[in-house]
C-alpha cells in the first residue's frame, strides 16, 4: 500500500472537500476529522516502522516524474523523517482546534470576519506539503515541497494575521524565497556536476568530491536552510511573521515549517557534502551559538508575547543548528529530538498566547498582570510549557536540549559552554514573561478572563502529555531516530569520541 | 581512607520497589493538580498519606539494609532506559541516600501535618499540598538516584517546586519576584552542574556514579579540580552559598512551612549531599576541596553576620540557615574525616531549624502574620509550647551541651581545627555569632516588653501545629548524641562515603569545644543585654556601619545588581536596539536600497517612442560592429 | 557597381533612422520608416542581380505588400491618436512611462 | 556607362530628396520628398533588372501610398508645421551620432568586401521568359504558401483600417424633432445670418453693418426706429443711435417738406 502517498492525498482531498461543503461549521468538523484520519493513518505507519532494518528509507515509492530530467516521485521515510512527520501530523488537529473561532470574526476582541472554509483547507494543504517535504527522498522532489509550502502559509499570514500581516507575509515570502532559489542553483548545479543523470538522493550521496564544488553546493543549500530554520542573523522574518500570523498558523510556521531548515541541514547538508560540511563546522557553530545567545538576550527585551516566544524560538534553533553541525550521536539524535519537542514546547506556548490574546485582544505583555488569580489552569498550562521552554528537566526539551549539550561538548567544550549558558538567559525570560502577565495583583483588563473551556483544555492537553511524557520516557522516540543519525554520520565519517579515561570493561553504559 | 563498597544490583524486597517512595508523593501531586477544586476539601489529607506512605517505605528500606551485611550495603535499582547509551533512570540504595530519604519524608510529613493547621485559611490549601508532594518526590529523586543525569532532574524539580513554594501567594509581586530571582540564581548553579556532568561524561564516559567514582582517580588534577570547582558552583546556587547566596533571604516571601522544609531542612542541603557524594572526585582534587571549605567559612561568617541584624524573624532564621549550611560545607570540603559529621549535622540541623522555622510560623500564626520581631516581646506565656519548643531548637543550634546541635557542631570545629587552624578558629567565630544571633532572636521574641501591634491577640496554635513541633523538638534533644557518640553516624555512612584512616573520638572539654561554648555564652549574655534588659525600639534604629552592611545582606543584592542586572538591561536593551535597527534594519535597508534604485531606473521609461528607438538604434549599430569585428578577425 | 548600390542603400536607411529619431510629426516619422524599407529593398534587389536569383526581388516584393499593410494600418492609428489627443506628434503619447 | 550616369544622378537625387524628407519643417513637402526618392529608387530597381519591382513601386508606393500619406495629411492639416525645438534633451546629437556611425559601420562592412562583376538576371529569368513570368512562376510554387499569407494579412489590415478609423456612436442618432427642440431652447432660434454679412444678427430691426464694421445707413428700417425713438428705446452704441437720429430728422425734414409744400 502506497503508504506516503496516501498520507499526501487524504489531506488534499480534504482540503477539497473543505472548500466545497457549505456551512462553516461542518468545514471545521471535517478539516479536525480529516487531519484525525492522517493521525491514524500516520500511526498505523509508526506501528509498521522498523528502525533496526537494513533497509534506510521504508514504505519509499519511487516512480518517473521527468523523465528527462532523471525528477522522480520519490518518497520514503527513516527515522529522523518518521518523528518530524509525526509532530505534523499531531499538531495539525490540535491546531485546527485551537483555530476554531480564528476566522469567525466573533469574541469581542477577535479580528474581523474571514472565509473559514479557506482557512481550514490552507490548514489541511499545508498538512499535506509538511507530510511531503519530509518524506522526499527525490532532491528536487523536496525543493518543490520546500517552496510549494510557502504558498498556504504567505495566505494564511496574509489574509488571517494581525495589524502588520501583510508586511509580515511579505517579508517572509521574499526571504524565504531568496533562499529557496540559492537552493535551486545548487540543486541544478549536483545534478549537473554529479553527472548521475538522477535527482535521487540516496544516489547523489558521494557524487561529488571535489571540495571546492562541494563547498559551492554547500552554501547554496546552507544558505537556504539557514533561512528557514532560521539562523542568526537571517532570523529577522521570524519575529514579524510569528507575531502577525493567527496563533495557529504561527506554532505550524515555528513548529514545523522552520524545522525542515535544520531538518535539511541534517539530511542534505551533512550527507551530500561531508566535507564542505566539516570545513564550514566552526562558522556554523558559532552561528548557532551567537544565536542562542542573541536569540535569548533579545526575547528577554521583548514587550510582545509573540515576539518573545519567537525570539526563544531562534534561540533553540541555534541549540538544533549546533547539535546538528556538532556531527556526533548524541548531538545528532538531540538535535533531532529538538526539532520534535521544539514543535511541542513552543506550539503549546504559541496557542496558550492565542488563547490569552483572544481573551484581551492584545499581545502586549503590559496588558496583562495577575491572570494565574483568574484562570488559573489557563496560567498553569502556560508555565509548564514555559518550563518546558526554559528545558526544565522532566519536560520533554530537556532530554533533547542535554544531549546536543553533552554531544557537542565531547567535541566543541568551548562552544557547548557558551550555549550553556542559554540555559540561564531562558529563565529569565520565560520566568519574567510569566511573573509579568500572570503573578501579581489582577490588572483591571483581566478580571473577566473565563479560564480554559472544554476546547481549549483539549488543545493544550494532548501538548502538556506529550511534553511530560517525553522528557520522562524519551527511548520510544530515541530508539527511533538513533539509528538514523547514526546512518547519517557514518555517510559524514566522522570520528566518534572516546572518553579520556575508559572503563576497562567498555567504555559507556 | 577505606574506599566505598561496590554497588550491588537489587531488585527484589522492599528496597526492589524503594521507587514507591518518589511516585507516591508525585502522584499526590498529579492527583491534587489535576482534580481541580473537587478535592479541595480532602485533598490536604491525601498529600499528608502519601508522605507518610512514603516515610514508611523509607524506612522500610532502611531496615532491610541495615539487615545487610556492611559491604552489601549500597543497592543499586535498575528502573528504566532514560536517554539509551547515556543515562538510565535507576535508584542507589546506601547509607547515605537512606539517611537523606528518611530526613526528607520524615520531617516532611511533619511539615505536611503542619501545614494543615498553618494553611487552613488559604483558599489554594489543596494546591499547596500538592507543590509540596511535588517537591518531595523531586527531593527524593535527587537524592536516590544513582547517575548524575536522574540527579539533575531532581536538582531542578526541587528548583521547580522551591520556585512555585516561594511565589505561591502569586498575587503579591515581591513573592513573585523573590520566586523568580530563587529560580534564576539556582540556574547559575545548575550551569556549574550542567558542565561537570558534561565533562564528567567525557572523561568517564558515563554519568553512572558506579561507574564514573572508580575511575575518578585515574582522571587528571585539572580535570578533576573543574569537575569540583563546576560541583561546587551547582552546590552554592542551590545551598545558597556564596556568590549565590541572595535568593534565600529573598524566598522567605513563602509560607513558613515551605520555608521549613525546603529553605531549611531539605532542599538548601542538597549541595552538601552532592558535595559528599561527589567525594570522589573532590579527594583527587585537593584545590577544590579547599574552596569547599572556603566557600564554607565565608558562608557560614555571612549568614551569622546578616542574621545577627534582621529584624524579620524568618530573615534572621535564613541567614542562619546560610551560615549552618557552611558548616556542613566546611565539614564536606575537609573529606570523609568531614562528609559524617557534614550529614549528621545536616540531619540534626534538619530537625532543629524546621523547629525554629514552624516554630516562628506559629508565632505569625499567632500574631497575624506579623514577622517582624520588634513587635513581638513578652510572647512566652501566651504560647508556652511554641515558647518552649522554640527555646529547646535555639539551644540546639547555638551548641548548648548535650543538645544535638553541640554533638554535630563541635564535631565539624574540632574536625576543622585539626585539618586548618585558620578555618577551626573561624568556624568559632562563627559558632559565637550564632550564639547571640540566636538568643537575639528568642530574647525579642519570648521575652522583654510586648510591643505587639494594637489588633494583635496572640494565641497559642492548634494541636495539629503543635504536635510537630513537639516531635521535632524531641529529635533537636536527643538526635546529636544519638548520631556522634561511638562514631555510630560515621560507620553507618561507610559504605558510602569511606571512612578516614584515623577514627575520631569525641571528647567534652576540648580546647576547642570550650572556646565555642565561651564564645557562644559571650554571644548570648550580650545579646540578653541588647536585647532581654533593655528595651527594643519598635523601629529599628539607625544602627552602625556594620549593622547596615549587614541589614543589606552584606550589599549582595547591590553587587548583582550592579554587576549583572544593570549590565544585563543595557545589553538586553541595546540588543533589541541591534535587532529592530541593525539586523532588520540591514535586510530593509537592503530591500530599501533595491526600491530606491529600480525606482531610480525606472525614469528612464520616459515614455518617449524616439528615445527608445535611439536605443534600439545604438544597438543596431553595437550589432553591426560586432559582427564586423567577428567577420575581420 | 554592386558596392555603389549597397552603400547608397545603407546612406539611406541611416538617413532614415536618424529621421524616425528627430523628427516628432508621427507622419514623417511614418514616412521615415517607409524611407528605411525602401533602402532594404534597394539592397535586396541589388543581391538578386549580384547573385543573378530572383529571390531578392520576391523578397522586395512581399517587403512592398507588407508595408502597405502597415501603413494602413499606422496610418488609421495616427488619425485615430489625432482625433483624441488633437495633436500628431509621438512625443505626446507618453503616456506608457515609469 | 549609361548605367553609371543614372546611378550618380538618382543617388544624388534620392539623397538630397531623403535629407529634405528629414529636414522639411511642412510635413507635405516631406511627403513630396519621399515620393521622388520613391520614384528615383524605382528608376534604380529598373535598370537592375526588376521591371516588375519598379512598376510596383511607382503604382504601390508612389501612387497608393504616398495618396493614403497626403489624405492623412489632409485630414491632420496639411500646413501645419512641427517646431524645431527639440525637446528631448540629448536626442538630435545622438540621434545624428548613432545614425552616422551606423551608416558608416555599414558603408564600411559593404566597402570591405570585394564584389565581381554582377551575374545579371539574363540566366534566371530565360526559363520562363522574362522577369514577369519567372517572378510569377516562384511567387506561385515555392512562395505560394508566403503569398497566400500576405493575402490573409491585407485583408486584415483592411479590416484593421476600418475598425480603427471607425468612430463609436455614443449616443443615438438626434431626430429632426430633436434638433427643432434644442435651436428654439437654445439662444438663437432664428437662423443665422448668410455668409458675407458680418452682422450678428439676421433680424429687421437691426441695422445691418459695413464690411469695416460701420453701420449701413440704408439698413435703417425708419418706422421701426421712429417707433423706438419715441418710445425713448435708443441703441447702446452712441455711433449707431446718432445714425438712427439723423436718419429720423432726415424723414422729418422730408415729411416737413411736402407739408411746407402743401402749406405752399
Amino acid at each position: 500500500m502506497p503508504w506516503l502517498s496516501t498520507l499526501m492525498a487524504v489531506p488534499v482531498l480534504g482540503a477539497v472537500g473543505v472548500s466545497l461543503v457549505k456551512s462553516d461549521k461542518l468545514a471545521k468538523q471535517l478539516a479536525l476529522a480529516i487531519s484525525l484520519v492522517v493521525l491514524v493513518l500516520t500511526g498505523v505507519l509508526a506501528a509498521q516502522f522498523n528502525p533496526t532494518s537494513g533497509t534506510r528509507f521504508q514504505f519509499a515509492e519511487v516512480y518517473d516524474w521527468i523523465p528527462r530530467f532523471g525528477v522522480h516521485y520519490g518518497v520514503g521515510v527513516d527515522g529522523i523523517a518518521l518523528v518530524l512527520i509525526a509532530l505534523s501530523v499531531v499538531l495539525v488537529p490540535i491546531v485546527i482546534l485551537a483555530s476554531w473561532h480564528d476566522a469567525d470574526g466573533t469574541g469581542a476582541n477577535a479580528p474581523p470576519k474571514r472565509s473559514v472554509k479557506t482557512y481550514f483547507a490552507l490548514l489541511l494543504v499545508l498538512e499535506a506539503m509538511m507530510i511531503g517535504v519530509f518524506a522526499s527522498t527525490d532532491v528536487f522532489l523536496f525543493y518543490v515541497f520546500f517552496e510549494a509550502m510557502l504558498i498556504p502559509m504567505y495566505f494564511m499570514i496574509g489574509s488571517y494575521g494581525g495589524a502588520q500581516r501583510s508586511y509580515a507575509a511579505v517579508k517572509f515570502l521574499l526571504y524565504s524565497l531568496f533562499g529557496g532559489l540559492l537552493m535551486l542553483v545548487a540543486v541544478i548545479a549536483l545534478y549537473v556536476i554529479a553527472e548521475k543523470g538522477t535527482f535521487m538522493f540516496p544516489e547523489l550521496i558521494g557524487a561529488i568530491q571535489d571540495p571546492t564544488t562541494q563547498k559551492w553546493l554547500f552554501a547554496g543549500f546552507f544558505i537556504a536552510f539557514a533561512v528557514k530554520a532560521p539562523l542568526w542573523p537571517f532570523h529577522t522574518w521570524l519575529p514579524d511573521a510569528a507575531a502577525q500570523a493567527p496563533a495557529g498558523a504561527a506554532v505550524l510556521l515555528v513548529g514545523v515549517l522552520d524545522k525542515v531548515g535544520t531538518y535539511g541541514m541534517l539530511r542534505f547538508c551533512l550527507e551530500l557534502f561531508p566535507d564542505a560540511s566539516k570545513f564550514f563546522t566552526p562558522l556554523v557553530i558559532v552561528l548557532s551559538v551567537v544565536g542562542i545567545i542573541y536569540g535569548a538576550i533579545v526575547a528577554i527585551g521583548q514587550t510582545d508575547i509573540k515576539r518573545l516566544i519567537a525570539y526563544t524560538s531562534i534561540s533553540h534553533f541555534g541549540f538544533i543548528a549546533m547539535g546538528v553541525f556538532a556531527m556526533t550521536a548524541n548531538a545528532g539524535a538531540g538535535a533531532t529530538l529538538y526539532m520534535v519537542n521544539h514543535g511541542f514546547s513552543t506550539g503549546s506556548l504559541f496557542l496558550i498566547a492565542g488563547f490569552l490574546i483572544y481573551r484581551r485582544g492584545s499581545s502586549q505583555i503590559a496588558d496583562y498582570g495577575g491572570v494565574q488569580k483568574v484562570a488559573p489552569v489557563l496560567a498553569g498550562t502556560f508555565l509548564i510549557a514555559g518550563l518546558s521552554s526554559l528545558s526544565l528537566p522532566g519536560l520533554s526539551s530537556f532530554v533533547s536540549e542535554f544531549m546536543v549539550l553533552i554531544g557537542t561538548y565531547e567535541i566543541h567544550p568551548v562552544p557547548a559552554i557558551i550555549a550553556t549558558t542559554g540555559v540561564i538567559l531562558a529563565a529569565v525570560y520565560v520566568l519574567w514573561m510569566y511573573q509579568r502577565m500572570m503573578t501579581g495583583p489582577t490588572a483591571e483588563s483581566v478580571k473577566l478572563f473565563p479560564d480554559l473551556d472544554i476546547r481549549e483544555k483539549w488543545v493544550v492537553a494532548p501538548l502538556i502529555a506529550v511534553i511530560i511524557a517525553v522528557g520522562f520516557f524519551p527511548k520510544p522516540l530515541l530508539d527511533v531516530i538513533n539509528p538514523a543519525v547514526d546512518k547519517t554520520l557514518s555517510t559524514v565519517q566522522v570520528d566518534q569520541f572516546t572518553p579520556a579515561v575508559a572503563d576497562k570493561k567498555g567504555a559507556g553504559q | 581512607m577505606q574506599s566505598p563498597v561496590e554497588i550491588i544490583p537489587h531488585s527484589s524486597g522492599v528496597v526492589g520497589v524503594s521507587w514507591l517512595m518518589i511516585v507516591l508523593p508525585l502522584l499526590g501531586a498529579a492527583i491534587l493538580l489535576l482534580s481541580g477544586r473537587r478535592t479541595d476539601r480532602w485533598g490536604h489529607f491525601l498529600g499528608v498519606a502519601m508522605v507518610l506512605a512514603s516515610f514508611v517505605v523509607a524506612v522500610a528500606s532502611f531496615v532491610e539494609l541495615l539487615g545487610l551485611p556492611e559491604d552489601q550495603r549500597r543497592m543499586g535499582v535498575a528502573l528504566y532506559q532514560f536517554i539509551p547509551g547515556m543515562a538510565d533512570m535507576g535508584l542507589l540504595i546506601d547509607p547515605l541516600s537512606i539517611s537523606f530519604a528518611l530526613l526528607i519524608t520524615g520531617v516532611g510529613s511533619l511539615i505536611h501535618i503542619y501545614s494543615i493547621g498553618y494553611m487552613s485559611h488559604d483558599p489554594d490549601r489543596r494546591r499547596f499540598f500538592a507543590y509540596l508532594n511535588l517537591f518531595v518526590a523531586a527531593m527524593l529523586l535527587l537524592v536516590l538516584a544513582d547517575n548524575y543525569v536522574a540527579l539533575f532532574i531532581g536538582w531542578e524539580g526541587v528548583g521547580l517546586a522551591s520556585y512555585l513554594l516561594i511565589g505561591f501567594w502569586q498575587h503579591k509581586p515581591s513573592a513573585a519576584a523573590a520566586a523568580k530571582k530563587a529560580f534564576i540564581v539556582n540556574r547559575v548553579g545548575d550551569f556549574g552542574l550542567l558542565i561537570a556532568i558534561f565533562t564528567i561524561w567525557t572523561t568517564f564516559g558515563s554519568v553512572a556514579f558506579a561507574k564514573v567514582f572508580p575511575l575518578a582517580g585515574e582522571a587528571s588534577n585539572g580535570t578533576m579540580t573543574a569537575v569540583g570547582l563546576l560541583l561546587l558552583l551547582g552546590a552554592c546556587g542551590k545551598s545558597a552559598q556564596l556568590p549565590l547566596q541572595s535568593w534565600l533571604l529573598d524566598a522567605m516571601e513563602g509560607p513558613t512551612p515551605v520555608s521549613a522544609l525546603i529553605h531549611a531542612a531539605t532542599m538548601v542541603t542538597a549541595g552538601v549531599y552532592l558535595i559528599v557524594r561527589s567525594g570522589a572526585f573532590f579527594e583527587v582534587a585537593p584545590t577544590a576541596q579547599l574552596v569547599v571549605t572556603i566557600v564554607g567559612v565565608a558562608t557560614l561568617l555571612a549568614g551569622a553576620i546578616i542574621g545577627s541584624a534582621k529584624d524579620d524573624i524568618k530573615k534572621g532564621l535564613a541567614g542562619s540557615t546560610m551560615s549552618q549550611i557552611g558548616y556542613m560545607m566546611l565539614a564536606a570540603g575537609i573529606g570523609p574525616a568531614g562528609y559524617a559529621f557534614a550529614i549528621a549535622h545536616l540531619i540534626t540541623h534538619g530537625f532543629f531549624k524546621a523547629n525554629l522555622f514552624l516554630g516562628a510560623g506559629s508565632v505569625m500564626h499567632g500574631m497575624n502574620d506579623e514577622v517582624d520581631m520588634r513587635r513581638y516581646g513578652g510572647l512566652f506565656p501566651v504560647m508556652r509550647i511554641t515558647a518552649i519548643t522554640f527555646i529547646i531548637g535555639y539551644l540546639a543550634i547555638i551548641g548548648f551541651p548535650l543538645l544535638s546541635g553541640y554533638f554535630t557542631k563541635d564535631g565539624i570545629i574540632e574536625t576543622a581545627m585539626e585539618h586548618n587552624q585558620i578555618l577551626g578558629w573561624l568556624a568559632v567565630l562563627g559558632a559565637g555569632l550564632t550564639g547571640f544571633y540566636m538568643s537575639r532572636m528568642v530574647f525579642m521574641t519570648f521575652f522583654g516588653k510586648k510591643r505587639w501591634a494594637d489588633d494583635a491577640h496572640p494565641h497559642e496554635s492548634p494541636a495539629v501545629m503543635t504536635v510537630p513541633l513537639i516531635l521535632l523538638s524531641i529529635g533537636s534533644i536527643f538526635l546529636g548524641a544519638f548520631l556522634i557518640l561511638g562514631n555510630r553516624f560515621m560507620k553507618f555512612l561507610a559504605p558510602a562515603v569511606g571512612l578516614p584512616e584515623e577514627l575520631p573520638v569525641f571528647h567534652f572539654g576540648s580546647t576547642a569545644g570550650l572556646a565555642t561554648l565561651a564564645l557562644v555564652a559571650v554571644g548570648a549574655v550580650f545579646a540578653w543585654f541588647r536585647y532581654g534588659a533593655a528595651d527594643v525600639p519598635e523601629v529599628a534604629p539607625r544602627g552602625s556601619f556594620l549593622t547596615t552592611f549587614a541589614r543589606r545582606d552584606l550589599y549582595g543584592d547591590a553587587l548583582n545588581e550592579t554587576l549583572l542586572m544593570r549590565p544585563g538591561q543595557w545589553l538586553t536593551r541595546f540588543a533589541v536596539f541591534f535587532d529592530n535597527r541593525g539586523v532588520d534594519g540591514l535586510v530593509n535597508g537592503l530591500a530599501a536600497t533595491i526600491g530606491g534604485t529600480s525606482g531610480r531606473l525606472r525614469r528612464i521609461q520616459t515614455g518617449y517612442v524616439r528615445s527608445y528607438a535611439l536605443s534600439i538604434l545604438f544597438g543596431a549599430a553595437v550589432v553591426v560592429g560586432a559582427l564586423l569585428y567577428v567577420g575581420n578577425m | 557597381m554592386t558596392t555603389h548600390y549597397l552603400v547608397l542603400s545603407a546612406l539611406l536607411f541611416a538617413i532614415g533612422a536618424v529621421g524616425v529619431l528627430v523628427r516628432r510629426n508621427a507622419i514623417v516619422v511614418f514616412m521615415c520608416v517607409e524611407l528605411m524599407l525602401n533602402a532594404c529593398n534597394l539592397a535586396f534587389v541589388t543581391f538578386a542581380r549580384q547573385h543573378g536569383n530572383l529571390d531578392g526581388q520576391i523578397i522586395a516584393f512581399f517587403v512592398m505588400v507588407v508595408a502597405a499593410a502597415e501603413v494602413v494600418i499606422g496610418l488609421a492609428i495616427i488619425v485615430m491618436i489625432f482625433r483624441t489627443r488633437r495633436s500628431a506628434s509621438v512625443d505626446d503619447a507618453n503616456l506608457l512611462k515609469y | 556607362m549609361g548605367e553609371t550616369i543614372t546611378f550618380w544622378v538618382l543617388a544624388v537625387l534620392s539623397v538630397a530628396a531623403a535629407f529634405g524628407l528629414v529636414f522639411s519643417r511642412k510635413a507635405v513637402y516631406s511627403a513630396l520628398m519621399l515620393g521622388m526618392v520613391m520614384l528615383s529608387l524605382a528608376v534604380l530597381y529598373a535598370i537592375q533588372d526588376a521591371p516588375f519591382l519598379a512598376a510596383v513601386q511607382i503604382i504601390v508606393y508612389t501612387g497608393a501610398v504616398m495618396m493614403l500619406f497626403l489624405f492623412v495629411l489632409m485630414l491632420v492639416g496639411v500646413d501645419s508645421a512641427d517646431s524645431l525645438v527639440e525637446t528631448i534633451r540629448g536626442q538630435r546629437f545622438w540621434a545624428a551620432v548613432a545614425g552616422l556611425g551606423f551608416a558608416v559601420l555599414l558603408a564600411l562592412g559593404v566597402g570591405n568586401v570585394t564584389f565581381a562583376a554582377p551575374t545579371g538576371m539574363e540566366a534566371a529569368v530565360k526559363e520562363a521568359g522574362g522577369n514577369v513570368p519567372s517572378l510569377a512562376q516562384l511567387l506561385f510554387t515555392r512562395y505560394v504558401f508566403a503569398f497566400e499569407v500576405t493575402s490573409a494579412l491585407l485583408i486584415t489590415a483592411a479590416l484593421g483600417a476600418m475598425v480603427l478609423a471607425h468612430r463609436e456612436r455614443v449616443r443615438p442618432k438626434a431626430t429632426q424633432r430633436e434638433l427643432a427642440r434644442a435651436r428654439f431652447i437654445g439662444p438663437q432660434p432664428s437662423p443665422l445670418p448668410g455668409p458675407g454679412t458680418y452682422a450678428l444678427h439676421n433680424a429687421i430691426d437691426m441695422p445691418a453693418l459695413l464690411p469695416d464694421g460701420t453701420v449701413s445707413p440704408k439698413s435703417i428700417n425708419r418706422v421701426l426706429a421712429r417707433h423706438d425713438t419715441e418710445d425713448g428705446v435708443r441703441p447702446t452704441d452712441p455711433e449707431k443711435a446718432a445714425l438712427i437720429k439723423q436718419v429720423i430728422e432726415k424723414d422729418i425734414v422730408v415729411k416737413e417738406a411736402p407739408e411746407q409744400e402743401d402749406d405752399r
